[in-house]
């Protein structure tokens, strides 16, 4: 009996350990290179769509017309609409900006550091993640634009000949800001649309009608899949990636200079630019994981997108929650090894200040929570991942607050202290802007694949190899 | 189509038009037009009995050429050649329209039909007072306007000193030329005008 | 079969990747050296055996990135030390330490357009009409089937001959002779 | 030899099947694959005709093609080539108004009073050399000779009515500084700019007319030389000496003594082009 037991135990160990040995398949057994083209490329071309698209589509169209209305509204008055003040002067525009900005860091980071990397199950949503980093980057770069106050001379920014023959300061850290953020936008309509191509020209070849043939036949430039066409586009698309690995780094450091080079007690810091990337990286999964769930829910995606996936993100996720974490704590330590005052009592004041329920629940949602995902349970079920993506998504951007308005509201002279109220007009901005990202992703998913087709084949390819 | 946001904001400044409010902003420039007062003119006329500011007229020799309603002979501060320089200058950026650069009334105004005014060599103003010439400035003479809201007072003394510096020049001898000078005269041929 | 040729080449069509990689072996043990294969995917392996060796994609996105890692030095240099020098703080005119993050983003614009660039130039593309769409079948190239095509470019080209090598020496499942 | 032509066979029910080549006794015919057993009769396939073009990828004529990839290249060259052209517009007198005459209530001409008459300049812009302005002339100062001449002239109806009503005349303005700009006439004036330097040749303006851009890159043109900036002392308002546009600098040396004189008093040009010198 014992010695039964014993064997039984032996082998389910013995059985386990062969399951953990083999690699969890990235794609589901069974998919071929047609099955996956007619899963991804049908929800483009068949064109019909869960009620959950219509509904959240609706929700996200109604909100971009808030979005609409409220930059309309700030157009004619100006920034004055906005709860800001002096000193708080950045308020919930630069919040946003920041916010945003990090959200799209998530999508380079899949896409070309984890292709350095070979991490190949990047494969399924490489697509999604690079579509989210350019709609973040654009809704990121619509908060500064806005918060110019006059936004139709933002090509001021810019340098170009001009009859004031003056230049912008290349030696602040707002204009290499402008540089970046640009600039990283450009690289990743690059690298999305060289990604696209492939599979731009598989919806060519199936498309039914007319219109869409040569819709897509002009977006697939001609592509033939010629096998100069892959060593040429496999050579480009790695050295796209190998330029935007340091790219992506180097774009929340330089938005982190925005407050790191300013004597503002509670920015003054040399830990930004890591901390700000960490969190950025943070934010971007669990944006990517919020939108990933409920599609692969709704397009039965789950075969490309397996529960290994879900698995990663969640892990990469608790690494740079942790990272955080360890910036929230160096900041404090920071503060108090510093011996200046005004640190110091900017740290308490965020602690016990006016502002102190948000930094509490920054903590709680931010910190705290996630922990849950050292979990196997939670970091493999839809649900609870959601959930746990929802919490970091809102602690990230309570932590862009509290940097932002917490930092500013009392500085070194007590006679300049305010509070910053948001508006009304502060919070329809910025709901619209979640509204006009959700309604550019949804109008992505319906016109384009949303898994990379291609990429998926690769995979079909080396796991029938693997097989082999 | 990728872009929205930035299109859409490049749109949305396009209806709300080109808008410098810093170019122009809410200072006023002299005599521009506004809607605040009722004749639409940024500047106010002046009040009347208006003192501008540092020139309280303490000093009646100075401000008005006369003491005790009588006109002043000589100058409030000793004339120097400074003052006669800016006296030229003045004198033909003002006076010589009509009066000529010499004085003797034959400006471009008066030959384009202005009525001649009196030449400044005849006797009668010769002997005239300092404080005739400061009150024609300040009040006008015959149809002649008046100059105060152009020649300050001190440009007007120093007009004045010019005026007297033509007459005398008028009725100068070479004696009364330093002798280190007659030659520079000689050389130019004798003539002593306003340049 | 010199000068110019009404025909592109022939085409033949193949299930599976083995067998394009197969065919593509044999057609060059066969001495056909101008050919070219048409895939959903990238095939391992089969660059070695058409005899292409790497891309000129690394120069083109070295040279882009140099372009602009200088244009982004030299402007603000010449913007902000030269044309319009600005004293802001004391800092050098030449205050290269403040102009490295521009110089980077530069570098790596320029680098990324070059890479776009090189996908267009190496690729003649875009190319709406090429010979092969004619290709009947052709539209699977682009979900699972996998062609190879000789050109009639090939010294050896034959039309009939080569057509004859697909049917006898490959598992080609149609083979077409594509004009121009 | 047969050409195959995109337009052509895009043509509607244009279903050709024509025999290319003499090379096989079997001829070629459309639309029929090869197959291992068929191997003998060789067969050319040719585009389908309009009915089962729908799985083609060949969408496009080579002509469509042609054009497609001309667009792309020239897109570009033309994003440049507007961007100079907005450059170039900048400066030209649709924005900035340089050359272009303004109605005036009174067609008052510098020609006939400055260049005709030799008025100074300043026997109506009274407050050049002493405030920051260079003043317009009131009713007043126009009426000074006008009340005895051209008495009965109808262009100068508004003169007398600005007159009796105490209202004065609204001229067009030219020159319209931006707000934020801080400009004074009387240090550039008393420093030895000419009138002209700014204004142009004012003496033969029948209208007046702005001569310069007045942006801020011209103001900067002579903020970084102010040497060239200067005129002789005597130049600066009278004609005709403030009019003349053939004198030189280095060929006067009076005049190169005073430029001297006069910029061992002017700021260095550092100073002279701070932000904070015109924007205080």
């Amino acid at each position: 009996m014992i010695i039964s037991e014993q064997t039984q135990a032996k082998e389910e160990t013995r059985a386990r350990a062969e399951r953990d040995e083999r690699p969890e398949p990235l794609v589901r057994p069974g998919e071929t290179f047609r099955s996956v083209t007619d899963k991804i490329g049908g929800i483009v071309l068949a064109g019909r769509h869960p009620l959950g698209w219509w509904i959240s589509f609706g929700i996200a169209f109604l909100l971009v017309m808030g979005l609409f209305y409220a930059i309309a509204v700030l157009l004619a008055i100006g920034v004055g609409i906005w709860g800001i003040n002096i000193p708080v002067a950045w308020g919930f525009a630069i919040t946003n900006f920041v916010w945003w900005i990090g959200i799209g860091h998530a999508g380079t980071l899949i896409s070309a550091i984890l292709l350095l990397l070979f991490q190949k199950w990047r494969n399924s949503i490489n697509r999604l993640a690079e579509a989210m980093t350019l709609f973040a980057v654009a809704c990121a770069a619509m908060f500064p634009l806005l918060h110019l106050g006059r936004p139709w001379a933002f090509f001021w920014l810019l340098p170009y000949p001009n009859g004031m023959e003056l230049w912008p300061q290349f030696r602040s850290a707002l204009v290499w800001d402008v540089f970046a953020v640009s600039t990283y936008f450009t690289v990743s309509v690059f690298f999305w649309y060289t990604g696209l191509v492939p599979d731009v020209a598989t919806l060519r070849d199936r498309a039914k009608n007319r219109f869409s043939q040569v819709i897509f036949g002009i977006m697939a430039l001609g592509w033939r899949g010629s096998a100069n066409h892959w060593r040429n586009y496999e050579s480009a698309y790695l050295l796209l990636a190998g330029l935007s690995t340091p790219l992506v780094l180097s774009v929340h450091s330089v938005v982190s200079f925005d407050f790191s080079t300013a004597i503002v007690p509670g920015w003054h810091s040399t830990i930004f630019p890591p901390y700000f990337v960490a969190g950025a990286v943070y934010s971007g999964f669990a944006m990517v994981l919020n939108i990933m769930i409920p599609l692969r829910k709704w397009y039965g995606l789950e075969s490309v997108v397996t529960e290994k996936h879900l698995d990663n993100m969640g892990k990469v996720m608790l690494v740079t929650g942790l990272i955080v974490a360890y910036g929230y704590i160096f900041d404090m330590f920071t503060a108090w090894y510093s011996g200046d005052a005004a640190e110091q009592y900017s740290v308490v004041n965020r602690a016990i200040g006016p502002y102190a329920p948000v930094f509490w629940l920054l903590m709680l949602v931010n910190v705290v929570l996630p922990q849950s995902l050292w979990w196997p349970y939670v970091r493999k079920n839809p649900v609870p991942l959601f959930f746990a993506a929802l919490s970091i998504n809102l602690g990230m951007w309570l932590e862009r607050f509290v940097i932002v308005v917490v930092s500013l509201h009392r500085d070194f002279v007590p006679s300049s202290w305010r509070m910053f109220i948001p508006t009304g007009w502060d919070w329809l901005t910025l709901f619209g802007s979640l509204g006009l990202f959700f309604a550019l992703i949804f109008l992505f998913v319906r016109f384009l694949p949303m898994v990379s087709i291609f990429e998926v084949r690769e995979l079909i390819a080396e796991e029938k190899e693997g097989a082999a | 189509m990728k872009t929205p946001p930035l299109l859409l904001t490049i749109a949305v400044c396009g209806l709300v038009g080109c808008r410098y409010e810093m170019r122009t902003d809410s200072r006023l420039k002299p005599y521009q037009e506004t809607p605040f007062f009722a004749d639409r003119n940024s500047s106010r006329p002046l009040v009347d009995g208006v003192v501008p500011r540092g020139e309280a007229r303490t000093d009646d020799f100075f401000y008005t050429g006369e003491i005790n309603g009588h006109l002043v002979r000589g100058f409030p501060a000793p004339v120097t050649l400074e003052q006669l320089r800016k006296g030229r200058e003045r004198f033909n950026i003002y006076c010589s329209v009509c009066h000529g650069i010499t004085g003797v009334g034959d400006g471009t105004i008066v030959q384009r039909g202005f009525p001649a005014p009196p030449s400044f060599h005849e006797q009668r103003l010769r002997d005239a007072p300092e404080g005739h010439f400061f009150h024609v400035i300040t009040y006008g003479y015959g149809v002649m306007y008046s100059y105060a809201s152009r020649v300050e007072p001190a440009e007007r003394w120093a007009i004045i000193a010019y005026i007297r510096a033509l007459q005398l020049a008028r009725s100068a001898r070479i004696d009364d030329v330093p002798p280190g000078e007659r030659a520079h005269l000689a050389e130019n041929g004798g003539e002593n005008g306003g340049q | 079969m010199k000068g110019f040729s009404t025909i592109y080449g022939v085409i033949a069509e193949f299930n599976s990747e083995d067998a394009l990689r197969e065919a593509a072996r044999s057609a060059r043990e066969h001495g056909y050296r101008h050919m070219d294969a048409f895939s959903p995917l990238p095939v391992k392996g089969l660059d070695g055996i058409l005899g292409r060796k790497g891309s000129w994609a690394p120069v083109w996105v070295f040279t882009g990135g140099l372009i602009g890692a200088l244009t982004g030095y030299f402007m603000q240099l010449w913007g902000i030390g030269m044309n319009f020098p600005f004293n802001v703080g004391g800092r050098a005119l030449n205050s290269w330490p403040l102009f490295i993050p521009i110089t980077f983003e530069l570098m790596v614009l320029g680098g990324a357009t070059a890479a776009v660039l090189s996908l267009f130039v190496l690729n003649g593309l875009p190319r709406l009409n090429h010979p092969v769409f004619a290709a009947p079948g052709f539209e699977r190239a682009t979900t699972d089937a996998f062609f190879l095509c000789v050109l009639s470019t090939d010294p050896d080209f034959d039309p009939v001959l080569v057509r004859r090598f697909f049917l006898q020496e490959t598992s080609a499942i149609t083979v077409t002779e594509l004009r121009r | 030899m047969i050409q195959a032509r995109g337009p052509e066979w895009m043509r509607p029910g244009c279903r050709r099947r024509k025999r290319i080549g003499t090379r096989q006794k079997g001829g070629y015919r459309s639309g029929i694959r090869i197959s291992r057993e068929n191997i003998r009769g060789a067969f050319l396939v040719l585009p389908p005709a309009r009915g089962d073009r729908w799985n083609m990828p060949q969408i496009f004529s080579p002509r469509v093609s042609l054009w497609f990839k001309t667009a792309l290249i020239v897109a570009p060259f033309a994003v440049v080539l507007g961007g100079l052209a907005a450059y170039r517009f900048s400066y030209s007198s649709y924005p900035t108004q340089v050359n272009l005459p303004l109605d005036q209530p009174v067609p008052f001409s510098h020609q006939h009073h400055v260049g005709g008459l030799g008025i100074d300049c300043q026997y109506c812009h009274t407050t050049v050399t002493k405030t920051a302005d260079a003043g317009m002339p009131d009713t007043y100062t126009c009426m000074t000779c006008h009340s005895q001449i051209w008495t009965e002239a109808p262009v100068l109806q508004p003169v007398r009515d600005s007159l009796s009503s105490r209202m004065p005349i609204r001229w067009t303005r030219l020159h319209n500084l931006a707000d934020y700009v801080y400009f004074d006439h009387s240090i550039h004036v008393n420093k030895g700019i000419s009138c002209t330097k700014c204004h142009g040749d004012v003496e033969s303006m029948p209208i007046t007319w702005k001569k310069v851009t007045l942006q801020m890159g011209w103001c900067l043109e002579c903020h970084r030389h102010p040497a060239a900036a200067f005129s002789p002392p005597d130049a600066v308002f009278q004609p005709p000496q403030v009019f003349t546009l053939n004198w030189r600098l280095d060929a006067d040396p009076d005049a190169k003594r005073f430029v001297q004189k006069q910029l061992a008093g002017v700021p260095s040009v550092r100073e002279l082009t701070d932000c904070w010198t015109c924007h205080r």
